[in-house]
């Protein structure tokens, strides 16, 4: 923990870990529905960034790179050292298509929120409930 | 070398708690999405200090472009303030 | 040589870049009003993002540490700035005029109020 | 001194001066009486952060992350687009 690197990454971590908590708490104990709709994209958002800096790596000297090898190699070692230096490229495939499909599942939401205002004439959830709003 | 890029990013998602905190706590949605938005370009920073320039080029216009444009529709078609 | 030069002068329009933009951001933190504000934050955009832009590829042209894919980042970075040029007075522009017409930012120290004469905005 | 040691020290020199105005925006974020200041205020913060992007990535050695700094400048300005659409539409002729 002496290392401030890791300190720093550790401040990262937490403060994501922060922002889990308090859209929870906006999607669990908000009553309006735009409100819900807003936390639950920030709450998706943090976990995609948690896969994210699970690809995070650190190299022995200097920042890591992107992982793009421009030229075709022409042995086993020069893959080996382009490999030692780049963060690991499957978790932000994996976010790229979470991301994607996040946005048509907000769509849908969106229209499903509409519709409710068109019924019950409120964004409460408390209609939806059987009770009135006090 | 190291240090620099991974201090930015810690400021970066300090900032993201203060904005995630006063968008879950506004009245006003209008305000509510406005904030939503600052969040998402602390994230975009993010991604970007920990080295995927891919989502930061997918994030962007999904979450800075779109959702706002998505939130601020829903609230034209539905009501402004919360009660 | 060549390479130098251009290393120094992108140094220097960066250096500018950063001026304009520590003082766009005092201004729009000190100044009282919101249309005061935005002559702040267009300062802020052009002079701290335009030139640093410019800046940053002329850097790149020049640095050859960077291997074959610094004429991307030149190139990248030119076009960037070239529509940044373009975009960031339609935003600001498309602000101001909806702040007035709807009222939501105060306009209380004013000296003459050219659009209410000509009859709305 | 040769050309690679002197962009690193100017750019890392340069770096505390793009955070300390970065810090400052966001306090308007926070601040802002009005919606239109806080949208004013990221709309300055998305602008000069494609900037700061760009400059990081000479100094992180990797110029192809620069595509994102480029996406950045040419969708942040959207927001007030959105914003300023509502708030017209909302009181005309006030």
């Amino acid at each position: 923990m002496s290392d401030p690197v890791s300190l720093l990454l550790t401040v990262l971590v937490l403060s994501l870990v922060t922002n889990i908590g308090i859209s929870l708490y906006g999607v669990f104990t908000r009553p309006s529905l735009v409100k819900k709709f807003i936390s639950l994209t920030i709450f998706s958002d943090t976990l995609n960034s948690f896969a994210i800096a699970l690809g995070f790596r650190r190299v022995a000297r200097g920042y890591p790179s992107i992982a793009v090898i421009p030229s075709i190699p022409e042995d086993v070692s020069e893959l080996r050292a382009a490999a030692g230096t780049a963060v690991d490229p499957l978790p932000q495939a994996l976010v790229l298509t979470a991301i994607v499909i996040g946005l048509a599942v907000y769509m849908f939401l969106a229209g499903l929120i509409v519709m409710y205002y068109r019924h019950y004439g409120t964004t409460h959830v408390r209609p939806a409930e059987g009770g009135s709003i006090g | 070398m190291e240090l620099v890029p991974v201090a930015i990013a810690a400021l970066s998602a300090l900032l993201s708690v203060v904005a995630t905190y006063l968008a879950v706590r506004s009245r006003d949605m209008l305000s509510a999405a406005v904030f939503s938005a600052a969040q998402s370009t602390a994230y975009a920073l993010i991604y970007y200090v920990l080295m995927a320039p891919d989502i930061v080029l997918v994030y962007v216009p999904v979450s800075v472009g779109i959702l706002p444009a998505v939130t601020v529709l829903l609230i034209k078609k539905t009501e402004r303030y919360e009660r | 040589m060549i390479d130098l030069v251009l290393v120094v002068a992108g140094l220097v329009l960066i250096v500018i870049g950063v001026f304009y933009d520590f003082i766009g951001a005092i201004g729009l933190l000190r100044l009282p009003n919101f249309y005061t504000r935005l002559h702040a934050a267009t300062a802020g955009a052009i002079g701290g993002a335009v030139v640093p832009m410019i800046g940053a590829a002329l850097v790149a042209l020049g640095a050859e540490y960077l291997g074959p894919p610094r004429f991307f980042l030149a190139g990248a970075a030119f076009t960037s700035s070239i529509l940044l040029m373009i975009l960031a007075q339609a935003g600001s522009h498309a602000l101001a005029r909806a702040a007035y017409i709807s009222g939501e930012a105060q306009r209380e120290p004013i000296l003459y109020d050219a659009l209410r004469e000509e009859g709305g905005g | 001194m040769d050309v690679e040691a002197l962009v690193s020290l100017v750019l890392t020199v340069l770096i505390p001066l793009y955070v300390t105005s970065f810090l400052l925006y966001a306090v308007r974020v926070v601040k802002g009486p009005t919606i239109p200041d806080r949208v004013l205020a990221i709309d300055s913060l998305g602008y000069d952060l494609a900037a700061f992007m760009v400059v990081l990535s000479i100094l992180v050695r990797s110029p192809l992350m620069v595509v994102s700094g480029l996406t950045l400048a040419l969708w942040i300005y959207a927001l007030d687009i959105y914003i300023a659409k509502y708030l017209e539409a909302r009181e005309m002729g006030g």
